[in-house]
């Protein structure tokens, strides 16, 4: 088996996660969806750290986690202004910037 | 005595400034006074060019009446002016339209967007462009004089015209400005040229020996960069169709400005720039600048015949005689040149009288269609003669100025270039037909209904029309004062070129 | 030069197991119509990732991916959810005329590419392995790289927590629309309400509870549910239980004597 | 060269007289043609000086310059404007200014009921200060002035009513042809320059024995197209017969006397170029010969009497152009035959206005008939001009016409033959149609309807005519006694080469006067003796279709030049329009058009924005993928 199989896997993961974004209309699934690339690139990190011998790429995950907790924190809060003001929470509603 | 040396060009290029400061002071209402300050400054402007070309010594070659003031020492731009035998006329020229043209269109400027004071200080304002143009001999300051005169003449157009005046100013505007950016690339890089390969300046004489360091590449491309830009100043043929818009929606005073002086900066720029900056582009460039030139004469003589309105017939013969005018320059001979300086100054004088005697008939008649006029011979004689006359000029016809210098371009083209001349020569054809055919319908025949009780010139009008005329008429019999000065120019510019003029093929004896 | 690093057999096991499971998880993420659903299948993936962390000797990102990341996050989302309506399915038919065949085949070129760019770049050197790098232990080793070299990124990341928390509690705050009801308006729409059921004010906790499971209303002096104390959901859903069972009439209120 | 300051006077009083009488305006109407005339008489008078003062010089010291002031120098391109008297332009001079004269006296009672009389002789004088300029200018720019001047002043005097279209068309017709051959004569001025480095005559005269035969052929027909306009030789001929638009006094002066001749002028003045170029000289006198035909033929069939004199000139001039194209022999007789043909021509021209002036201006000769009776003067003054044209002996006609026809026959081989005969072919002819004129006009049975009063013109307008009639009753006899005339102009050409006698004078005469008799015999029998109906009869030969439409000169014209020239016009505006004018607002509307376009994309919807950052990334993978492969 070789090491670059992680990096196919990471690279599937996050085409999938890719479409979610595009496809599904519920604010919090497209959320998640964000979710799940972020945590594909942490695994490549990872492999590519254990590739390298060093340490980094697990300290850029770690990093890469932290923002991505403090984008959830964020991302969710907008989810429920929005929801709270518009009753809904698919993003299709929110395109008031259209011409 | 030390009137030589007293610098002239800048102050005739400070009273209009003066005149325009003096306007402002004047109430908005009392239109009467701007007027007569406005003519009191122009007519002064004239006296100072007259003294100036009657101190100007036309048997030493170079600049006169030289002066120059540092005025961006990083770039080594200095406010240099300086004239040579062809600048003073044109000078001269201008200097002498500015007033005519505030006499003839005195009612002009009410019925505008502006004010008659924003009206004629802006007149004022470009008369003083016009002469720096003509007597920069720094590239730099003549460039910034290049495009700081589309200002005032956007203004005049777009403000004062008639008809879709605001759509046809935009357009000089960005045609103008188009050409403009291409000569800036150009002037940028004779910067870096000429710090590259010698000291750094703008100064005419000394960039005129640029061309033997840089390659022949760099050359064409600087060249092309002027050309183009002078090219669409005085239309040349694919470039022209600003003009006739233009020319149609201005005011007849505008339009003489625009057609009688800033188109001839374009042509000027041919000789100055072109010529003495890049020989050898200009040697390279020439069949190709003979050809556009031969195609404008044709062209602009056939659309002249087809023009229904009498301010874009003029447009098109002028862009016939521009045609006339590059195929002079480019034919570089001693007539070539000479010829085509002449020309500049004798078109000026008849498009003037063309234009000045179109725009009072239209006033009268309010509307300038051709043939909503008809029988003006019997109705007002003197306005009918003066228009016949202006005619004649505009066809070269022998003892009128135009002939003297179009026959010198004939002639200078032909020992270089033949075929150009042969071709060029059936321009005086067409010339006849785009004038005797408008001169037919609006002057001769019956007098149609609405022209029947058309007032004939008043005395302001014939004042203003009387001194073209007399021009006019005056040059084509004794045009050696103005030749003695163009020629010393004019040898000048093509020994710099390295040309000789082609001696008479048959003529060694046998 | 042999290579220094070779898969051993179990964890070749262990992924040809998980990644496929993973992968249709994330997949049925993407085609499950209710939020909750995908939302656990996220956290399936999450745990498969974690596992592999721990395969590839990143053991301290293992441990926080588990802890921190689908222990917290997901349920803060699974807390969204709750707040916004788990019931919130949404149809999975597009609107968008064409977004759909566009997503599909940028995304199917997207990952095609990618794969096969991956199969043929090379990073030019056989794979380290990180036996050496956690020599002292992989903590240690992260704490050493986490305080010398990323000691600054490790500070803009703190302020960036700062920030996004005060950011989301800034959002999700709003102002109250309605004037905060005084106790005396109070006191006087009790009276006025409906029924003068709930006039005497509510029992207290525990008086006459009979229950104190989350699906049986609280009940009011007069011995009627009271319909404040359950929440809508669960109304909504038809969990609620009979209170007449603990109607007093039913009561056995014969006092005993206390010996 | 001998200067002499008088000749300066001979332009400057008709000039004068133009100029003031314009400049005046209404003010000098009551004496303006009193001074016009006598500014005209003026000018004859120095002239005659001159000539007095010429003949008593000798022969080498005739000719006389004065410079008046340099008029261009640049470079090596200089022209003074200085003017040139020798034998040939003394003789122009005195037959421009003597008809002219002649013809301001009949013009002040012809034109007096004329509201513009005043502007009508300013025209004439400047007609006549630019003809003599025309002949005294020493180099052939001052010759262009003068030859363009006279353009202008042709063009003024026919278009004169030009309060009517047609004649307002006509006299631009007239400009705009003169105006083609005018472009022949600045070719000519730019290849002398060009090859010879000089324009003036004596400067052309001394380089053309050296300069290449190719240049001074190229010379000579450029030379040749320039008088072919002026003197409307064919092709440019198109505009003789509009330009009977003007009143008949202009068409006497100018389209008979003098400005037609200006052609001959130029190529017997520039005698040294065609000598120098054999086959320029012969094309001179091919065209010469065509046109002689083609004018006579076209006179047969006109009904309008000025229209036929005007056909009669072109065809006279015809014989003057071979005449001047049969080299050194011939220049002396062309001349001579100008001369003769200015006295009878100009003097039947008058004829034919006062038989209008009678007829209350009608000018179709079928409604004339029998005015002998009623005008017994112009009868007689218009007879002897008659005579005089178709070269009945004792008359001047017949010394000219003969010569030439001569010339032309010895003029040797197969080219003398033919010259010779179409030569003698146009004598008959025109023995034909000016016999059929004089008897539709004066001798056949009346034609007009009684509302006409025909009267005979006042003094003013017949002693002219008397004159004329005098003039080409002995003019010949005196030019021709002893060769006078050939003498007079023979220093100025080369000597002619010996060349055989085909045929003695006698038997040439001879040949000439039975042509001229069967022509007189046929327009008898047609005209005289048969009934003449005053409406042109319908069912003629073809041929009189097309000679009355003047052999479809002008349909050809306009078929070969005026349509085409529209066309091209029009398509030029239109192109002008759409593709010029058109790129430019292409070039606006293309920026507004991507401008939209771009706006479609952006939908609102943040999937849609998500799709096209998913497809950006794709393209970047792919463009990665490609570069490493």
């Amino acid at each position: 088996m070789d090491i670059n199989n992680y990096l196919y896997l990471s690279a599937i993961l996050f085409t999938i996660g890719a479409v979610g974004v595009v496809v599904r209309r519920n604010a919090i699934v497209v959320f998640m969806c964000i979710e799940l690339m972020l945590n594909a690139a942490n695994l490549s990190l990872v492999t590519f750290s254990r590739i390298n011998g060093t340490l980094d790429g697990q300290v850029v995950a770690f990093f890469t986690m932290v923002v991505a907790a403090c984008e959830v924190v964020v991302g969710l809060a907008i989810i429920v202004t929005i929801y709270r003001s518009r009753r809904s929470a698919s993003i299709d509603d929110a395109s008031l910037l259209k011409r | 005595m030390n009137l030589a040396n007293m610098n002239w060009l800048t102050l005739s290029m400070l009273l209009p400034l003066l005149g325009t400061a003096a306007l402002a002071f004047i109430p908005k209402g009392n239109v009467l006074l701007t007027k007569q300050i406005a003519l009191a400054t122009t007519v002064l402007v004239a006296v100072v060019g007259i003294l100036m070309t009657i101190n100007f010594d036309f048997n030493t070659p170079g600049f006169q009446f030289v002066e120059s003031r540092p005025w961006i020492p990083a770039f080594g731009i200095n406010y240099a002016l300086g004239v040579d035998g062809i600048a003073l006329v044109l000078i001269l020229m201008s200097v002498l339209l500015t007033p005519i043209v505030v006499i003839a269109g005195w009612n002009e400027s009410e019925g505008g967007r502006w004010s008659a004071k924003t009206f004629y200080s802006l007149i004022l304002v470009l008369e003083t462009m016009m002469i720096g143009v003509f007597a920069s001999t720094d590239v730099f300051l003549f460039y910034v004089f290049f495009e700081a005169m589309l200002v005032p003449v956007y203004f005049l157009i777009g403000g004062f015209g008639s008809g879709e005046r605001a759509a046809a100013a935009v357009k000089f505007l960005l045609y103008s400005l188009f050409g403009g950016l291409l000569m800036l690339a150009s002037i940028v890089g004779i910067f870096v040229m000429s710090t590259r390969y010698g000291n750094r300046t703008f100064d005419i004489t000394t960039l005129a020996g640029l061309h033997t360091v840089i390659t022949p590449m760099m050359e064409n491309v600087l060249f092309l960069g002027f050309f183009i830009a002078f090219a669409i100043k005085a239309p040349l043929w694919p470039m022209h169709t600003w003009l006739p818009d233009a020319a149609k929606s201005a005011t007849p005073g505008t339009s003489v400005l625009l057609l009688g002086v800033l188109d001839k900066v374009g042509t000027f720029g041919m000789i100055r720039y072109c010529l003495t900056l890049f020989p050898e582009a200009s040697k390279t460039f020439t069949p190709l600048i003979i050809t556009l030139a031969v195609i404008s004469i044709l062209y602009g003589a056939f659309l002249a015949i087809g023009a229904k309105d009498i301010k874009r017939l003029i447009a098109y013969t002028s862009i016939s005689h521009f045609g006339f005018i590059t195929m002079g320059i480019f034919a570089m001979t001693t007539q070539g040149l000479s010829g085509a300086t002449l020309y500049m100054f004798n078109h000026g004088f008849s498009t003037a009288a063309l234009f000045l005697v179109a725009g009072f008939m239209i006033l009268r008649r309010k509307s300038s269609t051709i043939s909503d006029f008809g029988g003006l011979q019997r109705v007002t004689p003197i306005m009918a003669w003066s228009f016949f006359i202006a005619g004649l000029s505009s066809l070269a016809l022998p003892g009128l100025s135009s002939f003297v210098s179009e026959f010198l371009v004939l002639v200078g083209t032909f020992t270089r270039y033949p075929v150009a001349a042969v071709i060029a020569t059936f321009g005086i054809v067409l010339a006849a037909l785009y004038i005797l055919i408008p001169v037919q319908r609006a002057l001769h025949g019956p007098t149609t209904p609405g022209n029947e009780n058309l007032p004939d010139l008043t005395l302001r009008e014939k004042v203003a029309i009387a001194p073209v005329i007399a021009i006019i008429v005056a040059l084509g019999f004794y045009p050696s004062p103005l030749l003695n000065i163009i020629n010393p120019a004019a040898t000048t510019v093509i020994s710099q070129q390295g040309f000789t003029d082609p001696a008479p093929t048959n003529s060694e004896g046998k | 030069m042999e290579p220094l690093l070779t898969i051993q057999a179990p964890e070749a096991a262990l992924f040809w197991v998980l990644a496929p499971l993973s992968v249709i998880a994330a997949l049925g993420m993407l085609l499950v119509k209710k939020a909750v659903h995908s939302a656990l299948l996220l956290a399936w993936v999450m745990i498969t990732l974690a596992i592999f962390y721990i395969a590839q000797d990143a053991v301290f990102l293992g441990i926080v991916q588990i802890i921190v990341y689908t222990g917290a996050v997901m349920m803060l989302f699974l807390f969204i959810l709750m707040l916004v309506g788990v019931d919130s399915s949404d149809s999975l038919t597009e609107t968008i005329s064409g977004l759909r065949p566009i997503a599909i085949t940028a995304a199917l070129g997207f990952g095609g590419l990618l794969v096969s760019l991956l199969g043929h770049a090379t990073l030019g050197r056989e794979p380290v392995g990180l036996a050496e790098a956690n020599g002292p232990g992989n903590v240690q080793g992260i704490a050493v790289l986490l305080f010398s070299k990323y000691v600054w990124p490790f500070e803009v990341v703190s302020a960036l927590l700062i920030t996004a928390a005060i950011g989301a509690m800034v959002l999700a705050h709003h102002q109250r629309s309605n004037v905060r009801p005084t106790q005396r308006e109070q006191a006087v729409n009790r009276f006025r309400s409906g029924s003068l059921a709930g006039a005497a004010g509510l029992p207290g906790p525990g008086v006459f509870a009979r229950h104190n499971a989350v699906d049986v209303p609280a009940l009011l002096p007069d011995g009627t549910p009271a319909p404040s104390s359950i929440s809508a959901t669960l109304k909504a859903r038809g969990d609620v239980i009979d209170s007449s069972q603990f109607q007093l009439d039913n009561v056995d209120t014969t006092v005993k004597e206390e010996k | 060269m001998v200067t002499n300051s008088g000749l300066v006077y001979l332009i400057a009083l008709p000039l004068f007289g133009a100029v003031s009488l314009l400049l005046l305006g209404r003010r000098a109407d009551k004496w303006g043609h009193l001074l016009a005339t006598a500014l005209s008489a003026g000018s004859f008078a120095v002239g005659l000086f001159q000539l007095s003062q010429m003949l008593g010089r000798d022969v080498e010291s005739r000719p006389v310059t004065q410079k008046l002031f340099t008029w261009i120098s640049v470079g090596s391109f200089n022209v003074d404007a200085s003017l040139l008297l020798d034998q040939l332009s003394i003789s122009f001079v005195l037959l421009i200014t003597g008809v002219g004269t002649l013809i301001h006296i009949y013009s002040i009672s012809y034109m007096a009921h004329d509201p513009d009389r005043r502007r009508f002789f300013a025209y004439l004088n400047l007609f006549i200060a630019a003809m003599l300029l025309l002949v005294l200018g020493d180099s052939y720019l001052n010759l262009y002035v003068g030859w363009e001047g006279v353009g202008l002043a042709s063009y003024l005097l026919i278009g004169f009513w030009n309060q009517k279209a047609a004649y307002a068309t006509a006299s631009k017709k007239a400009f705009v042809m003169n105006r083609i051959g005018d472009m022949g004569l600045s070719f000519a001025i730019m290849i002398a320059f060009a090859s010879l480095g000089t324009v003036s005559f004596s400067g052309v005269k001394e380089k053309a024995e050296f300069a290449s035969e190719a240049t001074m052929t190229a010379l000579g027909i450029m030379l040749l197209i320039a008088a072919v306009g002026k003197s409307a030789q064919f092709p440019l001929q198109a505009w003789l017969g509009d330009a009977m638009a003007g009143p008949t006094p202009v068409s006497a002066l100018i389209h008979a006397a003098t400005m037609v001749t200006a052609g001959v002028y130029l190529i017997v003045r520039s005698n040294f170029v065609f000598d120098a170029a054999p086959n320029a000289q012969l094309l001179v006198a091919i065209i010469g010969a065509i046109t002689l035909i083609f004018g006579a033929l076209i006179g047969t069939a006109k009904d309008d009497i000025k229209k036929a004199l005007a056909a009669s000139t072109m065809s006279q001039i015809g014989y003057m152009i071979l005449g001047a194209g049969l080299g050194p022999a011939g220049y002396a007789y062309a001349i001579m035959h100008l001369i003769t043909h200015g006295f009878f021509k100009a003097g039947m021209f008058l004829g034919a206005g006062s038989v209008m002036h009678g007829m209350n201006d009608e000018v179709n000769m079928r409604k004339y008939g029998a005015l002998r009776k009623f005008m017994p003067i112009t009868f007689v003054t218009f007879g002897l001009g008659y005579l005089a044209i178709i070269g009945v002996p004792p008359f001047a006609g017949f010394y000219s016409k003969d010569m030439l026809i001569e010339t032309a026959l010895n003029a040797g081989g197969v080219k003398g033959i033919l010259l010779g005969g179409t030569a003698l072919l146009g004598a008959g002819i025109t023995a034909f149609y000016m016999t059929r004129v004089m008897i539709l006009t004066f001798t056949s049975p009346k034609r007009w309807d009684d509302n006409q009063r025909p009267h005979e013109s006042p003094a003013l307008m017949w002693i002219p005519m008397a004159i004329l009639a005098v003039g080409s009753v002995i003019s010949g006899y005196l030019l021709h006694q002893g060769k006078a005339f050939k003498h007079w102009l023979e220093p100025l050409f080369a000597k002619p080469g010996e060349h055989s006698e085909l045929l003695p004078p006698i038997v040439v005469s001879g040949l000439a006067l039975t042509m001229v008799a069967i022509g007189v015999a046929i327009a008898v029998v047609k005209y005289q003796l048969s009934e003449v109906d005053s409406v042109a009869p319908e069912n003629v030969t073809e041929f009189t279709h097309f000679a009355r439409r003047d052999l479809l000169q002008d349909e050809i014209n306009e078929a070969l030049f005026m349509r085409p020239g529209q066309a091209i016009t029009s398509a030029l505006v239109k192109i002008d329009q759409s593709v010029i004018d058109g790129a430019v607002r292409g070039i606006g509307q293309m920026a507004i058009g991507s401008g939209s376009s771009l706006r479609k994309s952006q939908t609102g919807f943040v999937r849609s924005y998500a799709a096209l950052i998913l497809v950006g990334a794709a393209a970047l993978i792919a463009a990665i993928w490609v570069v490493t492969q």
